[in-house]
């Protein structure tokens, strides 16, 4: 165990993880030489070589579709989009390519794709998306996001060794803001929901980022009994664990960073209506951003940007119900 | 060199090509015929089932284009890789995917090659080495030159082919991957099929130059070839191979020829003027290569006839064959961690070159 | 008033536009000689010439991020994807260049983006989806999806008049199928939804084809009185409409073509759990293609595809609730 | 030709230009260094504020490359339109955007270009003819391939320009819109802004034939320019532009050039090898006209000393401008029907040619 930042839980797994396997190759722009837009990659191309740290053009479909041809030779291949906004340029490949040759052809494209997300550093529309949902509505991709140092580090190891396209979020306001003991070596975190806090009274749903706001906003509220719920896999969904915080808590806040309409979080909510609705006590509430682009200024960004604020106003609005 | 149907030049001019038949047995030439009959035989097969309701969805061939797959695939080796495009049947059979096994894939049964999961030509048998192709045109040249980065990588000495045609060249995937090729130096192939038209769009409204001269711009060879010539389309595509897995770097290959049908089943093709169908009918790469063979001595009439029957004898076999299971409709969607890991595997590759 | 096709609706509301306005433009593959692969724009070409009705190349960014360029300076570009499966290639410059313009710049693109989508005839993984959620997730884009042949007149007149980008779901499997009386002449169908038919004990919310499925599965339904709501726009989504027929009816089955996961039917289903859950007698019930992409061979499609069977059950199901 | 940081040959050898002083009265050439001298001190103003956090996100600048936007954009009129890309303020300066506005951008207030709603370069005033750019490279050539093929649609004698970078070539957006402009030979002039490096990655990783060298394969010439020499570029550009507007199709200009900053402003670019920063500090585009014009007899230091106090000043008004107010975080999402059309307006366009 060793602490580290969330960002060097994500270079120590796919470090790792290049130890392990020869068949891992790292491809991205600028993420040999320069060690990677946000330095995850600091030192790999020294360890292991250009040609498995590979300063691609820029061009982010040639990324996934000559990663794809590589994973079906037997390559493990890891693209990092230098922003998760850049994937909108890969996206045909993503979903077209990659996500549906397992079930049309039988044949699994075993690919990783990082995408380092999320706003809240004044990155403006094209450097603060949540894409997530995009990918969760294209079948064939299994869509992760890690909240912690340690889930990090395993989920990039699992990404890795999931024969299937894995759509790796990383979000990069936890980069350095967020710290954790991380165990040393190979380990793998599974892709279900984690419980963050225990509670009773009120479960808020929430991954990524939203995490940390949905537990800092429910850390003390009125006394209150509030479980929050860490998705970690977006999918395949943990239904089970979903439905079984709602059985146990009743009232539902559910969080998203994304855009509201169709976001991850709009999912959420339609299963517990769908499945849990003898369960529920109140309705399920959303904090989500509204649908407009990222802004730059940093208070109309923080006007967007679910708050703490918003998630306890939430929390409280459902405990009076 | 041919006549197009526009003011586009086809291609440079290339120097001519040593005499293919050099490389190629007597037996080499009847394969390239043969698998050029079976393609034309299933094709019709396949247009005719289409027309009595039993091949769903729309139905698309290369008719008159046959010699395009064939010839190249015939230069590949068993350990290269293949990207197998819409008009290019001939790959799959050179392969040695079985015709029963094309037919049910066209009609969509349980046997077909993606279990009635996707239509047409949309296949790739994994036991011979190609990915099927995605409708999206021509995301499969990205995918083809990652095979290749692979085999670089690990300092293999093999290759990926693919093809696509000429209104595929205008879309975005077409530069990435000619330009990845052209950085990295890639054992990749491309075939460009020029078959004059893309749908009813005509070459000179997707470029205004011949993309085989944008090879130079990336740093390595375009080549322009007689398309309805199998034993040219073998040539040049074994001299691209050559270069390939001696690390000499990508080739593009321009076939020249044409699209002798409609873009699929239900196009009457109005807006191709009739004196250019007429003219490439001349050309027609089967009637080439039989006259060859006649001059041979082969009874080409015989081998007619054997394909005929070994087509007759799929159809029964295919329209046999059951509709898939409803209840498997949404399973495979993903792969298992704990099964087994699936790579594509060795095809077959007949040409007496490599021995086999 | 005459009685015509869908397609022919579709056809007839491009022409009158077209005719109105020199603005228009039309650009697409195959559009012009040939009058597209529908065939919506037959005899197009002769009537307005080849500059109006554009045989493009074969470039899905190229289309939009031209079309994008002609609107700024005053141009109003109809931008056909041969298959709404292709937009895919031109994404990046819908969501990001189209999407964001006016609200990072103040500069409205008045571009609609036509999209012939949705399953039901063996067209296979690539002929086959239902995109509109994607869209509905990038903020700044408009999703509409008539039903009828006079709403698709209406509705493409008004996407092209609306000063945003529109994007114009028309459903494949409705071109032939559905016809109905279109009215003469220039007029518009307002973004809103439309009761395709009253009822009191349950609503079945769907737009698009799945209108139809909805109407034939609950015409006769054990003497049930059902509402059909169609909803015609998705963005903006007439929340007003859902939340009053919710309130009405108290059940509600939400019905939708797409994949399951974040769809259209995922947003109206959370929207209802969370601003109408008082009126719920009963779970959110809804009705999609499972997460799979659509399948070719037709047993397997039509297990896929929502059934007119499978919206009875669960109205079944709900009714009994 | 310049010194490359690579192997790869930096364009074709272009035949030299005519004098372009024929084209310049002594105003045009220090109106050229004013607008260059007025981009490096906002530029070096935004990147002060920057680490004072004023100018909040990251900051990017075109230290170096002052010549190529500005010269460039002196050969534009009135009603061309531009697509202004991240290291080309100079024009958005010469298009007339003032100072304060641009500082207002950079620091997120409300008074800047986009009212807070983006960050740093990525704005456009509607009022100068300017499309504001999206992060996503190269997605604005085809905008401006877009405004073009409306100009001649509708006949006007117009034409529409774009800067594109070394890296931004390798995206397939590039070969859509050159591809584009080449079938349609369209009034566009394409400026490729060769500064060596995208990001930390050199150009022989980019590309193995320099860019330029594709424009001919699109049906339109390339041609390479010193990046480093305002009037060279206006000279070039103007060229393009006779031509455009003349119905003789696009441009390429490759302007040579290095980027003398890191990216961003976090960018210590150690991997740039210093002797290269240290050959091109020599061949700075301000001193090379300032050295121009004191052989005019032009008081260049009193022109220095007035675009100072023009800084200052605009920095203060900045200052003392408010940040946006949260309330309208979410306004301006669609633009109403009712509303009146918002079109691109016309800009600036000093050039004494233009007669203005
Ligand atoms: C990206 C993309 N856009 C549109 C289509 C629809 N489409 C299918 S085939 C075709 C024409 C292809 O022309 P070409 O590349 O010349 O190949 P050919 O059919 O002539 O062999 C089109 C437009 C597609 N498959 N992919
Ligand atoms: C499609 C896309 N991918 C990645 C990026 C991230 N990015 C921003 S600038 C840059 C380098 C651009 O290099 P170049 O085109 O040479 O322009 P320069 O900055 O050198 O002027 C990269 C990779 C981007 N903006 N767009
Ligand atoms: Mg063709
Ligand atoms: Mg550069």
């Amino acid at each position: 165990m060793s602490e580290m930042t969330y960002l060097r839980a994500i270079s120590d797994g796919l470090r790792t993880e290049m130890r392990n396997d020869e068949r891992v190759l790292l491809m991205g722009e600028d993420i040999g030489v320069y060690g990677g837009a946000f330095k995850v990659t600091d030192g790999f191309i020294e360890e292991f070589g250009a040609d498995r740290v590979m300063d691609t053009p820029l061009a982010e479909s040639g990324i996934v579709g000559t990663a794809v041809g590589a994973a079906v030779v037997g390559l493990r291949p890891v693209c990092e989009m230098q922003f998760a906004d850049f994937v909108s340029c890969g996206f045909d490949q993503i979903v077209n390519v990659a996500g549906k040759m397992l079930y049309r052809q039988g044949l699994p494209v075993n690919i990783t794709v990082r995408l380092p997300s999320g706003g809240g550093f004044s990155g403006g529309p094209f450097h603060s998306q949540n894409p997530e949902a995009w990918f969760m509505h294209s079948p064939g991709l299994k869509v992760v996001a890690p909240s912690t140092a340690e889930d990090a580090k395993g989920m990039i190891i699992a990404s890795i060794r999931d024969p299937n396209p894995v759509i790796y979020m990383e979000h990069k306001n936890l980069y350095r803001r967020v710290k954790g003991e991380v165990p040393e070596g190979s380990y793998e975190t599974p892709f279900k929901a984690r419980v963050a806090r225990e509670g009773d009274d009120l479960v808020v749903i929430a991954y990524g980022a939203m995490v940390h706001t949905a537990l800092e906003a429910t850390a003390d509220l009125d006394g209150a009994s509030i479980m929050v719920l860490d998705l970690r896999s977006l999918v395949p969904l943990d239904e089970q664990a979903i439905l079984g915080a709602v059985q146990r808590c009743s009232k539902v806040v559910v969080v998203d960073e994304a855009n509201y309409t169709c976001a991850a979080g709009a999912q959420v909510a339609a299963l517990i209506a769908e499945r849990a609705f003898e369960d529920l006590d109140g309705p399920v509430l959303r904090v989500a951003s509204p649908d407009v682009p990222i802004p730059f200024s940093p208070p109309l960004e923080a006007a967007v940007l679910p708050s703490v604020e918003r998630v306890r106003e939430a929390c409280r609005q459902l405990l009076e119900y | 060199m041919a006549t197009s149907s526009t003011d586009v030049p086809i291609g440079p001019s290339t120097p001519a090509l040593e005499d293919p038949s050099a490389q190629l047995t007597t037996e080499d030439r009847v394969g390239l015929l043969r698998a050029m009959l079976l393609m034309r035989a299933i094709e019709e097969r396949a247009m005719n089932l289409y027309r009595q309701g039993k091949v769903p969805g729309s139905f698309y061939d290369g008719f008159g284009q046959e010699a395009v797959s064939v010839g190249a695939t015939w230069a590949m080796a068993a350990a290269d890789r293949l990207c197998v495009l819409h008009r290019d049947l001939g790959a799959h059979i050179v392969r040695g995917v079985q015709p029963a096994a094309i037919l049910s894939q066209y009609m969509g049964r349980a046997a077909g090659i993606t279990n009635g999961r996707d239509g047409n030509v949309h296949f790739g048998d994994l036991r011979t080495g190609c990915v099927g192709m995605v409708s999206m045109l021509p995301d499969m040249m990205l995918v083809a030159a990652g095979m290749a980065m692979a085999f670089k990588l690990r300092g293999e000495q093999r290759c990926a082919l693919t093809w696509f045609g000429d209104g595929s060249t205008s879309r975005g995937d077409f530069h990435e991957a000619m330009n990845w090729a052209g950085v990295q130096q890639l054992p990749v192939i491309f075939i460009l099929e020029n078959n004059q038209f893309a749908y009813s769009t005509p070459i000179k409204q997707q470029f205004a130059v011949n993309p085989v001269e944008r090879a130079a711009a990336y740093g390595f060879p375009g080549v322009s070839v007689d398309g309805n010539d199998a034993e040219a389309m073998f040539e040049a595509t074994r001299l691209a191979r050559e270069r390939a897995i001696s690390g000499g770097g990508p080739t593009l290959i321009e076939a020249v020829t044409m699209r002798m049908h409609g873009h699929g089943a239900h196009d009457d093709m109005k807006y191709v003027p009739k004196a250019l169908v007429e003219e490439w009918r001349q050309k027609d790469p089967i009637d080439r290569q039989s006259a060859r063979l006649k001059e041979l001595g082969v009874d080409v009439e015989a081998l007619r006839q054997e394909v005929r029957a070994e087509v007759d004898a799929a159809a029964k076999k295919a329209l046999a064959g059951p509709m898939p299971d409803p209840a498997t409709a949404t399973d495979r969607l993903f792969h298992p961690r704990e099964a087994q890991e699936i790579l594509l595997e060795d095809g077959a590759a007949p040409w007496s070159g490599f021995g086999s």
